[in-house]
């Protein structure tokens, strides 16, 4: 019965993945990929994976799907202008289309060798064991008593703190991306009265959300990624209703916020080094408290990362008539 | 192999430090960079000089660098290399002369200058490298600082013979490359002069060493100009006459040849060379490309590639002798090495005189030069009767060893080979000789006269006249002690003393 | 593994760089030059003192958190990695050096350039832990650093140009991690575990084995451009600012070909075959045919050199086919090993060295014209002869002439080639050399041509100009420590020893 | 056929979907949508083998991996887009063209 | 020491006299003293020497003929230095033709002296390019065109000469020019070799069929030079052979009558031909060309074997020392009758009939002497035909006659100056005249062991007052002489051509020229296709830049790069290389 569930949501998967990719019209597709993405964790759950499940709602299907929307908005306009029949504003330009056939047979073709043997590989898989009882041997002295938080910021903090630079890193090129003036004021938004009424009430549920997952990722499925999502949110909903909040805040502040998950990570690391000890080898008495103190800047460096992620995005064809267009 | 010497580095480092130093130098320091070039042109003569009598007391010089397994950077010191770079040295130093008044005035003498020092490290470098790789390292070097001065005229037509010529060279530098690491692999690193390990592994590997051994002469081919791979040497010519001089006298074309005399004396052997049938193609290619460039030179009216197409002949001289086994055509290969660097050198500084005082560069202009420049056209009638082999210049003393060794091997048809060659060098050479001495000045040329009380500069008649006398002396006391043929003979007389 | 000497500086080699890149960030445009260009100095001198410790010490090794692997992840820094890290260092100062001059000689585009340092040691931290890692996973995160930085580096300038490479670059490093990262997830299904050294231990062919190295090694193929999938680099690569372009080239392609190496040598001996290796090595051969002949069609600067690029990866791939023995042969006689490898990382340090030089005076060029098509590059070397002169040495270094590194690599590569009877990759070496020699004397033909027009070279800073001579000259350079850094190379047991050591067991030299 | 296996084999679809997709979609959106794809089908891959390698809890080493995956995915998808909109904005082009 | 001299002086004075006026002032005396070194060589036996260090280690030795042409050569040299002193007093080139003429003699002089085949062939060379000045220095188109046959002429023979001393020194195995000979008798290809010399020195002693450079030559050349062209240097030709002529030591038998033939052929036809002319310098160039043609015959004789090479060589050195005197003593008299007036030309005339007399054998001269030299050596050959020999010996001596006094009467129809003048090179000419005749009757030339062989202990004054020999000297010379009497006398038979030669002077030459010019035409023209071939046929690289220059090139690569950045191509791509990797892993 339960193997019935899985096999339907399998093809539920595949079919909105295809669906997503195939359909012309791109806010179709958008909305098909919230599906996919809902579909995904459900995955996760029928998986057991309760955190993963959190991340892929929050951040992949949610805040991904928000950045896709949003960018709709920015790729409808010019399409109208450009084509007179409106019928066609959503469709993808379609040029040579008899030039396209024969690569795509061969595509296709060659899609469905890979996938044989893609499935084969996967089929014929051997059971590696995997880390699971390492990890419940050693989980005691992680300082954390769910598993997923131990390896994430423990075993293998150095990853996470690494991710926690990604995601940075990722702002940095958006910046880049979006042209440097954005960057010197991100997210100057026009008020919205209406959204300002839902913000002032969604932002303390929100924030009192997040923190509870964030302290309860010690113990079971939840974390800084989940919280930072949470809080996230009420970035980019107070910049929806026009409150920029790093438009207002000091600069040096903005930065603070924006880096305190990594550099006290890694200032931590570094203090690590100078007592004789390796990065990330918390002392063990310490370490629950440690890895709960780097959750929570974390998350708010990454809530802060993603609120100015979205700003960015955002503003980005506001600034269009200021930027003249080269070639 | 233990000992090591810092002397043959130092010569190298003679030419190199002024290169370098005066690429750091301002265009307008002329002084400093002259003596700077001078300098280091006279310590490198002294050097070689110092060594040379260090070598034949039974000194020793030679130096190691081990840059990788298998990859050794040697010098080393032995008659053959302090020929050539007795030769490069001496003639760097009076190029340098003539160089310095040529160019007076002229653009980017610095640059000149710099890479024209760079170009003779690389020459001596060659000469006195000790292993195929160090040859390699010096010789692709050479490719590269010549090519600024074959553009320096910075024209049209410098900038596609430059094009020319790295295609040529960089083309046989990859062939030599080839060459030299199949080479390696199959006998190890090979220092010149061990021909035992090739002779040890002829019946072992033939088809591989044959191979090898047309891939490194096609690669060496290149610079010694032999049919079809000479193309860029009459290109060339568009290069300034010292430049021209030091290509087709000492550098370029003679580290070619200098290469096939290695190739087959030092890393295959003249006997394994022979028994595996490896000298009759390179010997038919030379004769061939004898006649060639002779005849394309009969139809040259343009001055200096006339004399570019005869180098292309007289090169092959060198490789013919190499080909034919036998004491007597190797000292005619290894001398010829020599002799023709000096009496080309001087016909080109004969050539470039002519053309820097009275503008003249082409033959039918010669009319009676010899009337106002007799020292210039003196010396370029020695350098011809030299090219001719007649007697008493240089060139017939190499002619003459290779005619016997040609006899004496029994190949009756390389004398043809040179009587035909001797016949079309003098019916391309002797009417410049003509002109310039039995016609008559055309009528507006004959108003033209030198500014100075000399034919032309200093600067430019010294250098022509000393090589002048020097290729008339290698003839005329070719048998003294230390004689460039007294040398050659002694080599030869080694190579096959080892044979046995 | 786990009882070599540990050291700290593994990891301070990669917390370091991001130390200083988010420091910068609190500064104002002059600060952030500013601290950049100290974090870039204190890495790299910090990466010298590893480099010395590695060479003293041995492999050195770093825990991270005290977790030994499976469970946690290993930072090792054993002598490949040390030339790794230590080209990297090299390289990469000059280059901040450069970038310094070059952006504060930039009035026009001021703005945004700033963040070209923490972008810059991002990419640097990223490169160190590529070079340092030791588990699949972690490795993904690194490449993944590597990749965002150096594509929003590439879009620095902001040009339509520039982003659209960008896009394709950045679509591309997506797609070829995460074709790698699929490969990871069933490595780690059929084993267990992630850590390199174990991998090897533990791996056992089979159908999910040679499907993981099959797209582990098309994903990482696609990062470092290898033909057919070098498509994203040339534009990307032309696109940048030149000290990006610099740095893109010398060093972002050669993370993803450190870990191909890596995985092949130390992880996959198990699943691969005599042919596998020619076909990376075909692949190899006509990205060095293909780049070399693109690279001498195209009429700008940038895009000669980014084609170069290409070329020169080529051989890198060339070095797999040398590495694989054939059925048959045993270890023990397969001396071309060595060569072969050291092939490999001297074509990967001559190369980071010369074409960041070329791509260093391509900035010089472009701040002196305002554009690099070469047909103005006409009396380069009247008017600027530094800079001439650096992209004569880098160009022959480039072509593989002697007594540069390229010349080294391409001696060892053709020694190798020869050695294990493999000649079928020997003209290719040569027709690469040949076509190198075509467009970089067709550079320096233009350089000396005469002028056409008035002279419109606007001048550069010399020190600038120095820079990039002294990367060219630095290819030369290092030809002289070869004979001790193969030395070096060969202590660790990883360099030399070939597949057929993995398959006798030993996978780290010094245990 | 137990649970994982349906989902690992469902993960190997998803990824050539992904990849089928960045291939052949044409609009900058769709191919980035693709990548997002194609780095979910690795993820449930990763998490199919831990619910495989389950003793009391699953294993948590996936998991971990595919929270920190999915972030860097995320990242570099923003990135992506940005980029994207910023081609659009200053040219109006959505698609790649082969000149550019 | 003395050798060195021998040869330094006169390249001293050649430079010395190019470089100062004040030295061509005494020119004479210098070139007077620049061969006295070379006239006491040949007067006084000095034993050789081996100078290590010249050219190719020279050996400096002379032996009895070779001495004998040497004194001939330096008495030569000493005249018509003295005699071009004033001769040339007022020529423009006067300097040029002064360092040619001390070039020619230092090399006439070291070929005569090097007894090794380097310093023989450079002296060789040195003589016969210097000599090349010297037949140019008038200007005239004449001496132009002289001038170039010449020198394509002696390139050719320089030519052969080499390849007969490439392979005559291979097979001696050294290179001292008297070991050459026995190894030629001893070596397979002997009679090759010296076909090769016979070829090479041909050219330079006017053989048949290379002679017809000469008579354009010779004459072009001013008085002396031409004197010591046809005097002294036509014999280093001679020189040359009797180095190669393996002489008493085989029996070469159709090389021996080869020579012989051709000896008589030049001996009479030359003489035949020199009758058409109307230049009294060309008509003495003939009769050099024939006289040559007796001591080819000679030469050739000792080829057959029988006559040792210590007889028969100092003979024929004699024969060639009359000859170099008189025929040098006839040539600076061309220069005379239009300068010598009055009673000197008594004087004059007496010595051009002195001269004549000598050469055609007449009583009381060298060349009675001389002659029967040869027609005793003629008698001695077991060659067959040797009777026919003599005869053709005596018809040569009638023919030479009949040349020599047309000469005479060429010169006589020169008009005389007004008054009772000589010119100051009558000197020298005088002085020549005496030693000629001095020396050729000396018997302090020849060896003893020849003096005794021919006139068997009666000693050469019996020789000379006997009537026989004298009668038989006479009676062709009277014939001769009468039958060029009568043919003036009587203007029927006056037939001698007066404006222009009969046949042109160099005659063969204009055959070789008329029947080479459409050869040449057509050799040109096919040089000239072969040029335009070569031009055409560009290097490989010119090829390359073609391809890659060509815009559709560009234009397919760039195309090709820019599909394989299309992402399905991409994609193509990337499967192609999954699946193939995919079969290479199985």
């Amino acid at each position: 019965m339960s193997i019935l569930i899985d096999i339907l949501l399998a093809i539920i998967m595949v079919y909105l993945a295809i669906q997503c990719l195939l359909t012309p019209r791109l806010i179709q597709s958008v909305f098909l990929f919230f599906a996919f993405g809902l579909g995904l964790a459900l995955a996760w759950v029928r998986l057991g994976a309760i955190d993963v499940a959190i991340t892929e709602a929050a951040i992949a299907a949610g805040f991904l799907g928000v950045l896709f929307l949003d960018a709709l908005k920015s790729f409808a306009p010019k399409v109208s202008v450009k084509q007179d029949n409106l019928e066609d504003i959503y469709k993808l330009p379609r040029r040579n289309i008899k030039s396209l056939i024969l690569p795509r047979v061969i595509l296709v073709l060659g899609l469905a060798l890979f996938l044989f043997i893609a499935l084969e590989a996967v089929w014929m898989i051997p059971d590696g064991g995997g880390l699971t009882a390492s990890a419940e041997a050693l989980l005691p002295q992680s300082g954390v008593e769910h598993p997923v938080t131990a390896v994430l910021l423990n075993f293998r903090a150095y990853d996470t703190w690494l991710e926690i630079g990604v995601i940075l890193l990722g702002l940095l090129g958006v910046f880049v991306a979006g042209g440097i003036k954005l960057y010197k004021k991100p997210g100057a938004s026009k008020p919205d009265p209406m959204l300002r009424q839902v913000i002032l009430f969604v932002t303390p549920v929100l924030f009192l959300f997040g923190a509870f997952l964030l302290y309860i990722g010690k113990t079971g499925p939840g974390g800084a990624f989940q919280a930072a999502v949470l809080w996230g949110a009420i970035g980019i909903l107070l910049h929806l209703g026009g409150k920029p909040i790093f438009a207002m805040i000091p600069r040096w502040l903005f930065h603070l916020i924006l880096t305190m998950g990594l550099g006290f990570f890694l200032v931590l690391g570094f203090l690590l080094i100078a007592d004789g000890r390796t990065l990330f080898e918390y002392p063990p008495a310490y370490a629950g408290l440690l890895i709960l103190i780097i959750e929570t800047l974390g998350a708010i460096s990454i809530a802060a990362a993603l609120t100015a992620i979205y700003a960015n995005l955002n503003q980005m064809e506001e600034e269009t008539n200021e930027v003249e267009p080269t070639t | 192999m233990e000992t090591t010497s810092i002397m043959p580095l130092l010569i190298l480092i003679s030419s190199i430090i002024p290169g370098i130093l005066i690429l750091m130098l301002r265009e307008h320091q002329v002084a400093l960079r002259t003596f700077l070039n001078l300098s280091g042109a006279v310590a490198k003569v002294a050097l070689i000089a110092w060594v040379f009598a260090g070598y034949m007391r039974g000194e020793e010089y030679n130096y190691y660098f081990r840059l990788a397994p298998d990859l050794s950077f040697a010098l080393r010191v032995d008659q053959l290399g302090l020929l050539f770079a007795t030769l490069s040295s001496v003639l760097w130093l009076v190029t340098t002369l003539y160089a310095i008044g040529y160019l007076e005035g002229g653009k980017h003498r610095r640059r000149f200058f710099a890479f024209f020092s760079l170009c003779v490290t690389a020459s001596t470098g060659i000469a006195l490298s000790g292993n195929v790789i160090t040859f390699f390292i010096f010789y692709e070097f050479l490719t590269l600082s010549t090519y600024p001065l074959v553009v320096h005229r910075g024209t049209d037509d410098a900038v596609e013979a430059g094009r020319t010529y790295l295609w040529y060279t960089i083309g046989g530098g990859t062939l030599l490359f080839l060459g030299v690491v199949g080479l390696i692999v199959i006998a190890g690193p090979i220092y010149f002069g061990q021909t035992e390990i090739i002779a040890s592994l002829a019946s072992v590997n033939p088809t591989s060493l044959t191979l090898l051994f047309f891939l490194m002469l096609a690669g060496l081919a290149v610079k010694a100009a032999i049919f079809p791979l000479h193309g860029w040497l009459p290109v060339s010519m568009v290069a300034p006459a010292p430049v021209s001089a030091l290509l087709h006298a000492v550098a370029v074309v003679k580290a070619g040849a200098f290469g096939i005399v290695r190739l087959v004396y030092d890393v295959y052997g003249i006997g394994v060379a022979e028994q595996m049938n490896l000298l009759t193609p390179l010997a038919v290619l030379a004769a061939f490309t004898i006649i060639y460039g002779s005849l394309r030179a009969l139809f040259q009216d343009d001055f200096k590639k006339r004399l570019a197409y005869s180098t292309v002949s007289q090169l092959s001289y060198i490789a013919l002798g190499v080909a034919i086994p036998g004491i007597l055509s190797s000292t005619g290969a290894i001398v010829h090495l020599v002799h023709q660097g000096i009496m080309k050198i001087t016909m080109f500084f004969a050539a470039g005189n002519v053309a820097e005082t009275y503008g003249y560069k082409k033959i039918s202009q010669l009319n009676g030069i010899g009337r106002r420049m007799p020292l210039t056209m003196g010396a370029f009638t020695i350098a011809v009767f030299g090219m001719i082999g007649l007697p008493p210049v240089a060139g017939f003393i190499s002619k003459w060893y290779l005619g016997l060794g040609a006899a004496e091997a029994g190949s009756y048809w390389v004398i043809l080979v040179l009587l035909i060659s001797s016949a079309l060098n003098a019916a391309y050479f002797l009417p410049i000789v003509y002109r310039a001495w039995f016609c008559e000045p055309d009528y507006e040329a004959s108003k033209l006269r030198g500014t100075t009380r000399l034919e032309t500069q200093a600067l430019l008649l010294i250098p022509v006249v000393v090589t002048a006398i020097f290729s008339l002396a290698a003839g005329v006391f070719a048998s003294a002690a230390g004689s460039p043929l007294s040398i050659a003979r002694e080599i030869a007389e080694r190579l096959y003393l080892y044979l046995l | 593994m786990i009882h070599l000497p540990s050291s700290p500086f593994p990891a301070l080699l990669v917390g370091l760089p991001i130390l200083m890149a988010t420091l910068s960030l609190f500064f104002r445009p002059g600060g952030k030059a500013a601290v950049g260009l100290m974090g870039s100095i204190l890495t790299a001198g910090l990466a010298l003192i590893a480099f010395v410790e590695v060479t003293q010490r041995g492999t050195v090794i770093h825990i991270l958190g005290g977790w030994e692997p499976p469970l946690g992840i290993l930072l090792r820094m054993d002598s490949l990695a040390a030339v790794f890290i230590g080209m990297t260092a090299i390289v990469g100062v000059f280059i901040s050096l450069y970038a310094w001059g070059y952006f504060r000689a930039q009035e026009t585009s001021a703005e945004g350039l700033p963040l070209f340092w923490p972008l810059w040691l991002f990419l640097w931290a990223g490169l160190n832990g590529l070079f340092l890692s030791n588990d699949l996973f972690n490795l993904f995160v690194t490449i993944e650093v590597i990749g965002i930085s150096a594509v929003s580096l590439a879009v620095l300038t902001g040009k339509t140009p520039a982003l659209f490479a960008g896009l394709r670059y950045l679509l591309a490093a997506i797609t070829g991690s995460m074709a790698y990262l699929f490969g990871v997830s069933l490595l780690y299904g059929s084993t267990g575990t992630l850590d390199l050294g174990l991998l090897g231990e533990v791996l056992e062919p089979g159908p999910t084995t040679s499907f993981s190295l099959l797209v582990i090694t098309l994903g990482l193929m696609i990062k470092m451009a290898g033909f057919p999938f070098h498509f994203w680099l040339p534009p990307a690569h032309s696109s940048a600012p030149a000290p990006v372009s610099a740095l893109l080239s010398a060093l972002v392609v050669k993370g993803a070909f450190y870990i191909l190496l890596r995985l092949w040598m130390e992880v996959f001996g198990v699943s691969l075959t005599y042919a596998a290796g020619q076909l990376i090595g075909l692949a190899g051969a006509i990205a060095v045919i293909w780049g070399s002949w693109q690279a001498l069609i195209q009429t700008s600067f940038k895009l000669i050199v980014a084609h170069s690029s290409v070329a020169q990866l080529g051989y890198l791939l060339m070095v797999f086919p040398l590495l694989i023995l054939a059925p048959g042969v045993s270890a023990d006689s397969a001396d071309w090993l060595s060569p072969a490898w050291t092939a490999g990382i001297y074509q990967v340090i001559a190369h980071a060295f010369a074409k960041a030089s070329f791509f260093l005076s391509a900035g010089l060029i472009i701040m002196a014209l305002g554009h690099d098509r070469i047909e103005s590059l006409r009396d380069l070397v009247g008017n600027m002869r530094i800079t001439a002169l650096a992209i004569g040495i880098a160009g022959v270094s480039l072509i593989g002439l002697p007594p540069s590194g390229g010349f080294m690599a391409k001696w060892m590569l053709l020694k190798g080639i020869f050695l294990s009877g493999q000649w079928w990759w020997a003209p290719v070496v040569l027709m690469g050399s040949l076509l190198t020699a075509g467009y970089v004397f067709m550079l320096l033909r233009l350089a000396f041509a005469p002028a056409r027009e008035m002279n419109t070279f606007r001048p550069v800073p010399k020190s600038l100009e120095i820079i990039a001579l002294m990367l060219a000259l630095g290819s030369f350079l290092i030809v002289f420590p070869a004979d001790s850094l193969i030395q070096f190379l060969e202590s660790s047991g990883v360099f030399g020893s070939g597949i057929e050591s993995i398959i006798e067991g030993g996978v780290y030299g010094n245990d | 056929m137990e649970t994982y296996q349906i989902y690992s084999l469902t993960s190997a679809i998803l990824f050539i979907i992904g990849i089928g997709g960045i291939f052949m979609a044409r609009h900058f959106i769709k191919k980035i949508i693709a990548t997002v794809i194609m780095g979910g089908g690795v993820f449930l891959s990763f998490v199919s083998f831990a619910q495989r390698d389950a003793i009391t809890f699953a294993d948590p080493v996936p998991h971990a991996l595919v929270i920190t995956g999915i972030v860097v995915a995320v990242a570099s998808a923003a990135l992506a887009l940005a980029l994207a909109r910023r081609i659009y904005q200053l040219t109006g082009e959505e698609t790649f063209t082969n000149d550019k | 020491m003395i050798w060195f001299i021998s040869i330094l002086l006169p390249l001293l004075a050649a430079i010395l006299a190019l470089l100062s006026p004040a030295v061509r002032r005494v020119a004479g005396l210098l070139f007077v003293s620049a061969t006295l070194p070379a006239l006491w060589l040949g007067l006084s036996e000095v034993t050789g020497v081996t100078v290590q260090w010249f050219i190719l280690e020279t050996h400096f030795f002379l032996d009895t003929p070779r001495r004998i042409i040497l004194l001939l050569t330096a008495i030569l040299w000493a005249a018509a230095g003295l005699f071009a002193a004033s001769y040339l007093k007022n020529d423009a080139r006067q300097k040029e033709f002064f360092f040619y003429f001390g070039a020619a003699m230092a090399g006439n002089f070291g070929l005569l002296i090097s007894g090794d085949v380097a310093s023989f062939y450079t002296f060789f060379a040195l003589m016969t390019f210097a000599s090349y000045g010297l037949v140019i220095h008038v200007r005239t188109p004449f001496a132009r065109r002289a001038a170039s046959i010449y020198l394509v002429m002696a390139i050719i023979g320089e030519l052969f000469l080499i390849t007969a001393l490439y392979l005559a020194v291979q097979s001696s195995g050294s290179m001292v020019l008297a070991g050459i000979p026995p190894a030629l008798a001893e070596a397979p290809n002997g009679q090759f070799i010296f076909l090769l010399g016979l070829i090479g020195f041909g050219v330079k002693v006017g053989a048949i069929p290379l002679y017809f450079w000469l008579p354009l030559a010779h004459p072009a050349a001013p008085a002396p030079a031409s004197a010591v062209l046809s005097g002294a240097m036509i014999k280093a030709g001679l020189v040359g052979w009797m180095h190669l002529a393996p002489v008493g030591l085989v029996e070469w038998s159709s090389l021996s009558l080869l020579m012989v033939s051709l000896g008589f052929a030049s001996a009479l036809g030359a003489a035949i031909f020199g009758l058409t002319q109307v230049d009294p310098k060309t008509n003495l160039a003939y009769s050099s060309i024939s006289q040559m043609g007796v001591m080819t015959v000679m030469l050739g004789i000792g080829l057959y074997g029988g006559i040792p090479a210590a007889l028969l060589l100092p003979a024929v050195a004699l024969y060639a020392f009359n000859h170099g005197t008189a025929k040098a003593l006839l040539f600076m008299g061309t220069a005379l009758p239009a300068k010598v007036g009055g009673s000197w030309r008594i004087l004059m005339w007496a010595g051009l009939g002195i001269g004549v007399l000598a050469i055609a054998g007449g009583p009381l001269t060298g060349g009675l002497w001389t002659k029967y030299l040869v027609k005793t050596f003629l008698g001695e050959t077991s060659l067959p035909g040797a009777q026919t020999f003599l005869l053709l010996l005596t018809l040569s001596a009638i023919t030479t006659t009949l040349l020599l006094s047309r000469f005479l009467h060429l010169l006589s129809r020169i008009e005389a100056p007004a008054g009772n003048k000589a010119p100051s090179f009558l000197l020298p000419w005088i002085l020549l005249l005496f030693a000629g005749g001095w020396w050729t009757m000396s018997p302090a030339l020849l060896p003893a062991e020849l003096m005794n062989h021919i006139t068997k202990e009666k000693g050469i004054m019996a020789f000379f007052w006997n009537l026989i020999t004298n009668w038989g000297a006479l009676w062709p010379i009277t014939i001769g002489a009468v039958v060029m009497v009568f043919t003036l006398k009587f203007a029927f038979l006056n037939r001698w051509p007066t404006e222009k030669p009969l046949l042109p002077a160099g005659d063969f030459i204009h055959v070789i020229l008329m029947a080479g010019d459409p050869v040449a035409k057509g050799l040109q023209k096919g040089l000239d296709l072969l040029q335009s071939f070569m031009k055409t046929l560009h290097g490989p690289e010119k090829l390359f830049y073609r391809i890659l220059d060509e815009n559709r090139t560009i234009k397919v690569s760039g195309s090709a790069e820019s599909s394989l950045r299309r992402w399905e191509i991409f994609g193509i791509s990337f499967f192609i290389f999954f699946m193939t990797m995919f079969f290479f892993l199985r």
